[in-house]
């Protein structure tokens, strides 16, 4: 029983920050149209944004704020320069030329701090554990348990409550119309790629004291993050929520009992649901 | 790359002619090939190899180089991957024509690659890839190590086993072949050096793959098996996650004995500085305070001064085998591929880890293997070993006739 | 003007496959060993950039898991020769059935897909594969491979040729691509050919038009394995071993890669995308350590300048300048 | 009788959802008489044309095409069948070759889809027919351009070759005059009679534009949400005051 209990706050934890990684990617997907191969990579470099940002002033939540902010500001260089021209292609031109932005990101933050890996502490208040079925359990955990429901919460306000919101789900829902009646679309979408960037560097920063910081770590969640955001149905909130809780407890359970098998469980996942659901769980089916 | 390491090897070259002691410079000069993970995810060690490459090339070039030649270096990338490796090496062997090959970080690699030495006739020394495969099963004419080897290690590991109180032993190590074997061996060794030792069945252990950052499963998952010893075979930054996350969740508490093969990787404990747990039994393949040899103190100071950092054992590694290709084109008076092939072969070169002879049946260094327990050191930022157990070669190398090699 | 003239010769169907055999044949006798073996490679995935790119160019599905395909011709291959099996015709055969009949089972449940759901589909697939090949150890060796300690020779009845020379391995390279060019070729302006286009183009109108576009995508699914497979093996003959990485997602991102930077919209655009591909990453590799960081820099006005690909943009500007009588 | 009509449609019903499209519907349409289907917007005309067609199958009821029963056939098996449709929104091949659109469906009526190893480009055999297809409807002389470089007007030819190439029996048409000119339209109008006059073919479509309903079909039948409201003679069709009444007015005498 007690097995069960941390394992489903192991997979719950562990959902919770693919959800946060996978949430960005939505957002850019549903607004936009553009599924963003450097997701990943603009995570990891929140990371390290942050982890510099702590190190010149060594308090964490000023590196939780400021490091994200920075990074979208990247988001925001690359959707003028880089996405705009093409928004008309075919989507595989998208996914290319992200694909080079990642390689450059990947080798850039490897030129800029070096192939060593980097750990960062948790914040004082939350570096502690609690105890759990006789076990300690990490209090960090415990706030981005907390922390990834707020976000997602808070974003689902914004787009279904605000003015902004509304206006960005006009816009995705068609650009001319939108353009029709004067909404400045490019500004828009760069904006909503901006907030897409910042919640992939938010999702970095905050992962940074849960797991070591190295060059490989936007390659390691990208397809884990694309998964979620098909598998709960491309540019939903909720189901990018369902899909990252799903991921992460079939991968924390999975350690129980799947053993060789286990490292297929995301594409096992990502089969069946397409198979029996081809638009993901939250897709709208044509 | 290339032209940049000329460049600096020219400006060096000019300096110690105008300084004095003049270099031999007659002869073309001695070609050695790297090829290293230079980018992505475990670049860290091929960063770490090439230092220990250009430390012994620049001392051997400012005495007397290579029977009077100069050494000149070749970096590629293996970027971890087996037929980018392959053609890596095709480019030193046919297009830079180089006199020996050095390198391989990854066991898969280096089991791929390895055949392709019976086609190129040109000397490999391997200096980290550990999988025994490459001095056994799949051994040939061509292809040395000079780096201890899992076997090796995992063997020391068990002796350790052996003198403590545990009886049923578990794993956590990577999803392939490395983690596997290890665990393997380990069974073999310590059920050998102590019969009533238990293992754990497989839904007991725990191997994870090796894109893992959330390790929380698989600690739950050895914390509920209750064992009373655990041998970890993570390294890099899978272990450093680990580590820090295990810690977190009380795994150190000393419920049980804990090893970690590669533990006392240099990467690691920078990393990891107070948050590696002390007093847990720690492996590596080289220690820089395993021994106060003149050869190691010069080889640490010299290294530290340069990179202001302690060697890691691929640093040692690559250093050691272009030390080991010296002392063999020596024997041999020549740079020929097949004497060098011959005089590697048998060896004996006092290295920093310590004295080192070249089997020549399975052409595997017989090195010393280094293990110690974890403690704080205000001298140094990161743990240290203390107490350090070195077992000598000729107790944790398997027989020739156990590794499976069958040179022709 | 000549380069109109040249832009309608390409445009003649065996045009290239001519130009394609004169240099296969006649440029590794004037470029240096270590060339020859680059070249080879360029060969093994420039044909399975173009059998990508059946599906991807020609039925518009962008599959992300051909690496699966790549990597079941590798495996049979290598168990075999590990086995002691000597003929390559054999050998051939073996792959490619076992490619098809794998390509058989994803394919009849992916070609119902479109888009990103067929290429996320396909990636999920593939890595199925590349999971049974890295665990499935007493099998597939695990997530070491499994490397062969030699090749046998070429036994053409007269003679027998060794393949370890660079030159002999280019040649039975060379000879194995050409055949699979050839099959595409014809393939692509064959009646099937069409029904390809026409389905990537418009898949309603075709089903409303009598056409089975499943089917059709099927066969062309098959086709595009089993040519992967191909590939496989002849990449696993020369390289002597058959690892997992070859059946991972980022080895099947490289033939979108060059498919996308040569042109998916013409038959030699993925093969020429695999040449700039290998030529770049040769180049800069001797340039920098950081060639990702170069080769990233170098794509993005790719992307942005090129939109048809390389060959696809030089093509479309040498046709567009030699408009005015232009008919079919 | 019944082996006269070429389409029965028995007691079909569909439903999305909760949202009932057509509810017990029953049409026949008797060989070689141009029928016309009609009703205001939303009222289930393309709706009912999809699940004759294939695209959906019924929720309930059954289609009898040529007295078999094709209820839930897919749509390639209707049209190999002789059972053609066209679209509202033009439905062709955008980035072939006007020739090519028209060589698919002919190649394929012929069992060619399959043939790899035959260059379609060297197939007189099939040139010939897709340029008796095109003669047909006047496009004989841009076979060469890509259509996507063609007039809209052209482009709705297009489609009808398309759907005439497969030398189908019956023929549904939907709103082939949608968004032309008036020219367009009488172009349209005038190639329908002819081809209903002059090949074996059965025509029946939908309609929005009145004038060309009442000047082309010899019988009519008026959906309304979903439901059969009418049918009869145009004469009939034009006086029905509940036809009248869906349409609101107005419309019926534009």
């Amino acid at each position: 029983m007690d097995t069960f209990a941390i394992n489903l706050l192991n997979g719950l934890c562990w959902g919770m920050l693919l959800f946060l990684i996978s949430v960005g990617l939505t957002t850019v997907f549903g607004v936009m149209g553009v599924l963003n191969f450097a997701h990943g990579s603009l995570f990891m470099l929140g990371a390290y944004v942050a982890m510099q940002i702590m190190e010149w002033i060594p308090n964490f939540w000023i590196g939780l704020i400021i490091g994200p902010v920075v990074v979208a500001g990247l988001g925001i260089f690359i959707e003028v320069f880089l996405l705009r021209p093409v928004y008309r292609r075919d989507v595989t031109f998208q996914l290319l030329l992200t694909f080079a932005v990642l390689l450059v990101l990947d080798d850039a933050v490897r030129l800029i701090w070096g192939p060593a890996y980097h750990i960062v502490d948790p914040p004082p208040l939350l570096s502690g554990t609690i105890s759990f079925f006789d076990q300690s359990y990490p209090l960090y955990r415990l706030f981005l348990l907390c922390f990834g429901p707020v976000v997602g919460l808070s974003l689902w306000f914004f787009f279904q409550k605000t003015r902004w919101g509304k206006v960005i789900r006009a816009a995705a829902l068609d650009r001319e119309m939108a353009e029709g009646v004067g909404i400045q679309v490019p500004r828009l979408f760069t904006l909503v790629f901006a907030l897409g960037t910042w919640l992939a560097a938010l999702g970095g920063a905050l992962s940074a004291p849960y797991q070591s910081i190295g060059p490989s770590l936007g390659e390691k969640i990208i397809i884990e993050s694309f998964i979620v955001v098909v598998v709960g149905g491309l540019g939903s909130f909720p189901g990018a929520f369902i899909g990252a809780i799903a991921l992460g407890l079939l991968e924390s359970f999975g350690t129980m009992f799947a053993g060789r098998v286990q490292m297929a469980l995301p594409y096992l996942l990502l089969i069946v649901v397409l198979l029996f659901r081809p638009r993901g769980i939250f897709g709208k089916e044509v | 790359m290339k032209r940049m390491f000329l460049a600096i090897f020219v400006i060096v070259a000019c300096g110690m002619i105008l300084a004095g002691p003049a270099v031999n410079a007659t002869g073309k000069p001695v070609k050695l090939g790297f090829v290293y993970i230079m980018s992505g995810p475990f670049a860290t060690y091929g960063q770490f190899a090439k230092r220990g490459a250009e430390l012994a090339i620049d001392e051997i070039n400012k005495q007397d180089g290579i029977l009077g030649r100069k050494v000149v270096a070749f970096f590629e990338d293996s970027t971890g991957k087996p037929d980018v490796a392959a053609r890596a090496f095709r480019k030193l062997v046919y297009q830079e024509n180089v006199d020996c090959l050095i390198g391989l970080d990854s066991s898969g690699v280096a089991k791929s690659v390895v055949p392709l030495m019976n086609e190129m006739k040109t000397p490999l020394i391997i200096t980290h890839a550990a999988t025994p495969d490459v001095t056994g099963k799949v051994c040939n004419k061509y292809t040395f190590r000079i780096s201890v080897n899992l076997a090796q290690n995992v063997k020391a590991a068990a002796l350790i086993a052996s003198e403590t109180k545990a009886k049923t032993w578990t794993t956590v190590g990577p999803d392939y072949a490395f983690g596997h074997q290890s665990w393997e061996y380990f069974q073999k060794y310590l059920k050998e050096l102590k019969p009533d030792v238990e293992f754990m069945p497989d839904d007991k252990v725990a191997f994870a793959p090796i894109k893992t950052t959330d390790f929380s499963p698989y600690i739950t998952k050895i914390m509920h098996a209750k064992p009373e010893g655990v041998l970890i075979s993570l390294w890099g930054g899978n272990l450093i996650d680990f580590v820090r996350q295990a810690s977190e969740m009380g795994f150190f508490s000393g419920k049980w004995e804990v090893l970690m093969t590669l533990g006392a990787a240099t990467e690691v404990l920078y990393a990891l500085k107070d948050k590696m747990p002390e007093g847990i039994w720690v492996g590596t393949r080289y220690w820089f305070l395993g021994n106060d040899s003149p050869v190691n103190v010069a080889f640490r100071e010299a290294y530290f001064k340069r990179f202001s950092e302690y060697p890691s054992y691929n640093a040692h590694g690559a250093y050691a085998a272009v030390q080991a290709y010296k002392a063999a084109a020596e024997k041999a008076q020549s740079t020929d591929k097949e004497a060098i092939v011959k005089a590697l072969e048998g060896l004996k070169i006092e290295l920093p880890v310590g004295t080192v002879v070249i089997r020549a049946e399975d052409h595997q260094a017989l090195t010393p293997a280094t293990w110690g327990r974890t403690a704080a050191d205000p001298k140094y930022p990161i743990r240290v070993l203390n107490p350090i157990r070195t077992f000598p070669a000729e107790k944790v190398t398997p027989p020739v006739d156990k590794t499976g090699c069958e040179m022709h | 003007m000549v380069h109109q003239k040249i832009g309608r010769i390409l445009e003649y169907p065996f045009s290239g496959l001519i130009v394609f055999l004169v240099l296969g044949l006649f440029v590794p006798l004037v470029i240096p060993t270590y060339w020859v073996m680059v070249v080879t490679e360029i060969l093994i995935m420039g044909l399975f950039a173009t059998s990508f790119n059946l599906l991807f160019g020609y039925c518009g599905l962008l599959s992300f898991g051909q690496a699966g395909f790549f990597g079941v011709g590798a495996y049979v291959t290598a168990l075999l020769l590990s086995k002691g099996v000597g003929s390559y015709i054999l050998i051939c055969i073996a792959s490619i059935t076992a490619t098809l009949i794998a390509a058989y089972f994803i394919g009849y449940l992916c070609v119902r897909r479109d888009e990103i759901f067929f290429a996320m589909l396909s990636l999920g697939f593939g890595m199925m594969l590349f999971t049974i090949a890295h665990n499935w150890r007493e099998v597939t060796g695990g997530s070491d491979g499994l490397p062969l300690s030699t090749v046998p020779p070429v036994d053409l009845g007269f003679s027998k040729i060794s393949l370890f020379h660079p030159l002999h391995g280019y040649y039975f390279v060379l000879a194995f691509v050409f055949v699979g060019l050839c099959i595409l070729q014809v393939v692509v302006h064959s009646h099937f050919g069409l029904m390809l286009k026409a389905s990537r183009e418009n898949k309603e109108r075709l089903a409303f038009s009598g056409g089975n576009v499943a089917s059709v995508r099927l066969v062309a699914f098959l086709m595009a394995g089993g040519l992967s497979g191909l590939a496989g093996m002849l990449f696993c003959i020369f390289n002597r071993m058959a690892t997992p990485d070859m059946l991972h997602w980022s080895f099947s991102a490289k033939p979108v890669l060059m498919t996308i930077l040569g042109g998916a919209e013409v038959f030699w655009g993925p093969f020429v995308g695999a040449v700039i591909f290998f030529v770049l990453e040769q180049l800069v590799t001797n340039i920098t350590e950081n060639w990702m960081f170069v080769l990233g820099l170098l794509l993005i006005p790719i992307v942005l300048f090129f939109p048809r690909g390389i060959l696809g943009t030089v093509l479309n500007l040498m046709k567009s300048s030699g408009r005015g009588s232009h008919g079919q | 009788m019944a082996s006269e009509n070429i389409l029965e449609v028995r007691n079909v019903t569909h439903r999305y959802g909760d949202f009932i499209a057509l509810k017990d519907v029953t049409i026949t349409v008797p060989e070689e008489r141009l029928t016309a289907l009609i009703g205001p917007n939303g009222a289930g005309k393309t709706t009912f044309y999809n699940v004759v067609s294939g695209k959906y199958r019924p929720s309930r009821g059954s289609i009898i095409f040529n007295g078999v029963n094709v209820t839930g056939y897919s749509p390639h098996k209707l049209s190999l069948m002789g059972l053609s449709r066209s679209f509202q929104i033009t439905n062709i091949f955008h980035e072939l070759t006007v020739i090519e659109n028209v060589m698919i469906p002919i190649a394929l009526h012929e069992g060619k889809g399959f043939y790899f190893w035959t260059k379609y480009r060297k197939d007189r055999h099939l040139f010939n027919e897709a340029m008796k297809v095109l003669s047909l409807v006047g496009l004989e002389d841009v076979y060469a351009r890509v259509t996507r470089e063609l007039s809209y007007g052209d482009r709705r030819l297009v489609e009808i070759a398309i759907v005439l190439a497969g030398k189908p029996q019956l023929v549904l048409l939907d709103e082939p005059t949608a968004g032309m000119t008036p020219e367009e339209t009488e172009k349209m109008v005038h190639l329908i009679k002819n081809l209903a006059t002059t090949t074996e073919t059965t025509f029946f479509f939908t309609e929005h534009d009145m004038n060309v309903v009442f000047s082309v079909a010899e019988y009519i039948y008026v959906l309304h949400q979903g439901e059969l409201l009418a049918q009869g003679k145009p004469e009939d069709i034009r006086a029905d005051p509940k036809v009248r009444e869906a349409y609101l007015g107005g419309s019926l005498d534009t």
